[in-house]
């Protein structure tokens, strides 16, 4: 089956052209923009692994190692398209556009942070595993619906694939050709469990074959590879031929969230020591010196920008306004039910928590 | 939004269908997919089969195959795939064929239907109407039959409404579509070719959250719904006999009840016999007695009685009739309220 | 797809040799057995639409057309082997040795009937699609985890392949290489759904894809060539080599149930046209007259005994005992609940129904 | 199956540990899986991990992976496979690994899990156990704090129960994989790794479907159970100041609720305060008053207090402790019904 769904690489793991023809496309500008994202979003995990670290936030989950992934695929996306995330792709929010301030609510168990932007369609990160990918089916339904040409895109994970409403979702966006990309970040993990006891089959790729769509597999820490394999598949969905389903071979380098230990069950060691070779980071900046479009001055202004960015961020989040009580209520319904009404007034009364 | 009923109370004419229920439904969908583009039909056997009770009758052929969807056999799926469409600015409504092939869907409306307008701060919502047939006494096969109203009564964010005549049906679908959030819209099967009723062709709303006193009498207090008020108003009927009266209350929403319709009676009559055909324990029924608890205590004069199905699978029909309420019980236990 | 996953015969339509391998194995006696089988299913199937139009009994499911695909499959089973059917596939546990009273108690309402057999391990009829699939699973991993060398079976149609149970149990049974056999019936239809609106994919057996398993289609109109590849499959399973997915490509020449009206959702005259055409018993027939182990005289008297064993089995149900309100209280539990006592009590006291 | 409470009572020696919940459930499914061949246990993530929350840590190296069996992340998958392994002669043992994500084996729960003994009249039947922690007041994320047990006490054919201390928890898991039939466990996550009990290294099990009087007192009966247990006790304590005592009890099972506990009490007392974590509307809740209106009418003295959570999802952890149960809260209620 991997000589089926071939690994698609723009880049070798030296950095160097593996596949040329998307050079064009693929200018200096659009490589530093997929860099700083990369960068930004690697900025960020770091900052919320050591504010849970510091009891500063609740539990997090890091998702360093698949910023190829999250980053390559987020800025595939059109303005109007729409982003269905988990609990892991923060990374792809913030790159799309989230709202990092809501972004930072959430790990500090805020409603407000569950909705990551009001300016863009980034839906709340499911929980639920695989849950969201009907939802992608049914939105790319409604733009097709709508007659626009805009497009739908889950992320989901290897473990995603074994839940029901992996199958149920893409089952019916292949009847009815929505437009929608099922976006697999392969991180080799659903937290203890290795991919080869997630499933038989020897890729994810070749699952689109149950369905008669595309199946896609990608080197998820090629971040060219992947902006330009899910630019592809969204061209696709939006002229009309359907769903397509990718499987970005990725490596999740730390824990399941900071509440997970990994040498539980796995080598941790090994994996640091893989992490070396095969970061997504090292592998662009590899590629910008080798095309002469890396510029460590550039690099520097970066790196600065964002810590300032996320260090201001982080101290809004911290002295951000106490959590509203009423939040919880007013908002099941458009109108409370008079149970609700008068769990409300019951709770309020006292002024908050008994 | 007119409500005919006191329309025609007032001496206004009001031209209307005779319907049985099954019809009232069907017009009441057609009435809103005429009126609402965002409006939409998904489900299984919908299009060209028409529901397999013909609920959906003739739509797809006079809105499309956009409008009226016939889905994979995928509960699961197509309610996740309206919950999509109802973040993008649609109004999906779903069909469950019956009630017992809800479950598969259950995690996308505990966790998704239910949650989206809390978890995105009112940023979207879900305005969707998941309908399906319900209720034993048709001879159904197993898991058709099952009526589960409690466990949607029990899950924040969804409201839960059932008719009990075709005249209802109509008025709480269209209200239920109106509504900008999710409503469960049972339909019990056992009703669907029953009487037919009035049905006004203009739009009219009843109000979801409201009961409606169908019979008056001040002895005793009767709760039910859906396919339990024909026995409920012969059982109080046939009670005339022993010169005992009884209001007779079709609750039509079962979340949230109608606090006030309860409260009132039970403070009027003091005695109280709820009916409903889901299991007993952990049933509506309870959270009736717990409404009165919280507002008629001191005008109780007898312990509560229920009649409902009991705490077993609904049985293959050999022996649905006696897992469903009958008249027989239902008399039963007004008297032994009454004479307490 | 289909030169992928081509369409495996025995016989051709006109009954003469496909493929000869199996000669030896398809002696007189076996396809004599499954002649007998499906003739009697085919009797059985006609009483039963006779009866629930003569309201003796309550909706019926047929399943002609489907005999061939029933009785193939389920004479390749062992004596141990597990059979999980659906409502429509009561040709098959009678084929495989259900017990004749209750199956016919079922259509009457009786939960006795859900019941098929005390002898062998066949499963009540599951009503909501799919879910029986991960219970065939978990039975073969039972048989494992015995150390036994049985399989078990799942009975499931075209339509049932959208739901996520199909998914969750194909692939559980490919990661632990459950010694299973998915059946797939694809007979055209679930209820008013053409499978071409079921899927996008050209097959059902491509979808083994996704698990890494083994797909096979085979004509379900052709018997010998059911048997050998079910067999095959069993075989396989329990060499403990794990699970395959069989697509039987057959026809539902009638009605979903008796209460289903087809000719709303298909030109029901052209299915009658074409049933005479591919008609399985005929085929079989066919198969044997070229043979020359057709036996006029043989099938007369196999069609006078099968309509005996009919008709009495028919009056035994019409007298059966009348229904145990008992029944409904007391296998909830092993020991009913105070809430179940209660209630029995209440209703026992009044000499069941109210 | 020794009671090792009321063998300390007659001055027995016992062999103990101090172990705190999940210790003892830890120690509980060991004993299990030594005890019985046929039993074995499937989850996510319970093999090498040993479970999110260890309560299988270290079973997988002792019992081997068929009998500690890492599943796909495939809830519906492996319960339904759980199924198929209990029809075929093993007894699993299931764990969902948060109560919030049972839902997508919903349909797996309520059609086969609860119904094949009826359905196949008692020829086969379901000796499995579903294990889930459960409840808010940990910090988790979404979904993760879920308290639902009112669906499945209203589900005939599984019973529920959820111990509130480790001496309960390995007592009644151990009574729950004895029974012939499906029993959901639940384990207040709150509790987890909380008090430490001397708990038997020997078998013993708690009767299913009894509670159990923690404190006695005459004024008002608490009815709790799991994670409320504490405050229970706590505010019971704190009354004491105001000279109101408290009967209170752990009611340990939900389905079926222990009747007699409950009248017995509700008669000495007349003035009852009901808490739990979950909704209220539709609550189990309810189903405790209307178990006290049909056995304790004429005892009572007050309307009923319910300090429940509210009819909203779960908030996430920034406001969780808002909508839980508090102590005050409870003292109010205690108030309320005293002086009524
Ligand atoms: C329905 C459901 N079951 C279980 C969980 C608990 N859980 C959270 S993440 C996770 C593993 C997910 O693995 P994968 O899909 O590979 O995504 P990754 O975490 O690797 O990004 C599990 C089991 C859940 N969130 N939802
Ligand atoms: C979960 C669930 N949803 C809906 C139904 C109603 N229903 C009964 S049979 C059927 C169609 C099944 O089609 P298929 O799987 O092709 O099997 P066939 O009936 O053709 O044998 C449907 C939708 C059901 N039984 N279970
Ligand atoms: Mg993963
Ligand atoms: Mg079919």
């Amino acid at each position: 089956m991997k000589e089926k769904y071939p690994l698609f690489q723009v880049m070798g793991k030296d950095g160097k052209w593996q596949d040329q023809t998307y050079e064009k496309e693929l200018n200096e500008a659009k490589v530093k923009s997929l860099y700083y994202h990369m960068l930004r979003i690697r900025t960020y995990d770091q900052k919320g692994v050591a504010l849970q670290r510091q009891g500063r936030i609740g539990t997090y989950v890091p998702f360093a190692g698949q910023e190829a992934a999250q980053v390559g695929s987020a800025l595939a996306l059109g303005e109007e398209d729409w982003m269905f995330p988990t609990y892991r792709d923060h990374g792809a929010s913030l790159a799309f556009g989230a709202d990092l301030d809501m972004m930072l609510l959430h790990w500090n168990g805020r409603i407000e942070g569950c909705l990551p932007s009001r300016k863009k369609h980034i839906m709340p990160a499911s929980i639920p595993i695989a849950t969201h990918l009907p939802h992608a089916t049914g939105a790319a339904m409604a733009e097709t619906y709508k007659g626009s040409k805009n497009a739908t895109i889950a992320y989901f994970g290897d473990g995603a694939t074994s839940e029901g409403d992996f199958h149920e979702g893409l089952n019916i966006a292949s009847v009815f050709k929505a437009p929608v990309v099922f976006f697999n970040q392969n991180n080799g993990y659903a937290i203890s469990l290795p991919v080869e006891k997630q499933m038989n089959s020897e890729t994810i790729a070749q699952k689109a074959e149950a369905y008669g769509i595309p199946g896609i597999r990608v080197d998820g820490m090629d971040v060219l590879a992947v902006y330009i394999a899910v630019q592809q598949a969204l061209d696709k969905a939006k002229r009309g031929e359907g769903p397509t389903l990718i499987e970005a071979v990725t490596m999740r380098f730390g824990a399941h969230t900071t509440a997970d230990d990994p040498s539980k069950y796995r080598n941790q060691d090994e994996i640091n020591q893989k992490r070396e070779v095969v970061d997504p980071l090292i592998r662009i900046e590899k590629h910008m010196k080798g095309r002469h479009i890396w510029d460590s001055a550039w690099q520097s202004s970066l790196s600065e920008e964002i810590g300032e960015e996320l260090d201001n961020a982080i101290s809004r989040m911290e002295n951000y306004q106490k959590p509203v009580v009423s939040d919880m209520f007013d908002y099941v319904f458009e109108k409370p039910t008079w149970t609700i009404a008068k769990q409300r007034q019951q709770i309020i009364s006292r002024g908050g928590r008994g | 939004m007119v409500m005919s009923k006191e329309l025609a109370k007032t001496g206004e004419k009001v031209k209307t269908n005779s319907f049985n229920m099954i019809q009232a439904i069907n017009d009441g969908l057609k009435t809103v997919l005429e009126k609402d583009k965002r409006t939409l039909l998904l489900g299984e056997d919908i299009g060209k089969n028409g529901g397999v009770f013909r609920a959906t009758d003739g739509l797809q052929t006079k809105f499309g195959e956009q409008r009226v969807m016939d889905t994979p056999l995928s509960e699961a799926g197509f309610v996740g795939t309206a919950v999509g469409m109802a973040l993008n600015g649609l109004k999906p409504i779903v069909e469950i064929q019956f009630l017992g092939f809800i479950y598969p869907a259950f995690e996308q409306i505990a966790t998704h239907v239910t949650r989206t307008r809390t978890r995105t701060l009112g940023h979207y919502h879900m305005p969707m109407v998941i309908r399906a047939p319900y209720g034993a006494g048709v001879r159904s096969p197993e898991i058709h039959s099952d009526s589960v109203e409690a466990f949607f009564a029990h899950m924040p964010g969804i409201k839960v409404v059932c008719p009990s005549t075709a005249y209802d049906a109509k008025g709480l679908l269209l209200a239920a579509v109106e509504d900008p959030d999710p409503v469960l819209f049972l339909e019990p099967m056992r009703l669907y070719r029953g009487k037919r009723y009035e049905v006004p062709v203009e739009e009219y709303h009843i109000e979801l959250g409201k009961g409606t006193m169908v019979a008056q009498g001040g002895d005793v207090s009767i709760f039910a719904w859906g396919a339990m008020m024909p026995i409920a108003l012969e059982a109080a009927e046939n009670m005339k006999q022993q010169a005992i009266s009884c209001d007779v209350i079709d609750l039509r929403s079962l979340y949230p009840l109608d606090k006030e319709i309860i409260a009132n009676s039970v403070q009027k009559t003091g005695r109280v016999v709820i009916i409903h055909e889901g299991h007993e324990t952990g049933g509506i029924g309870s959270e009736i007695i717990s409404i009165i608890n919280e507002t008629s205590f001191l005008y109780l004069k007898a312990p509560i009685e229920k009649v409902t199905g009991f705490d077993v699978p609904v049985p293959l029909f050999a022996l649905e009739n006696d897992y469903l309420p009958t008249t027989d019980r239902i008399e039963q236990a007004i008297l032994k309220v009454y004479e307490f």
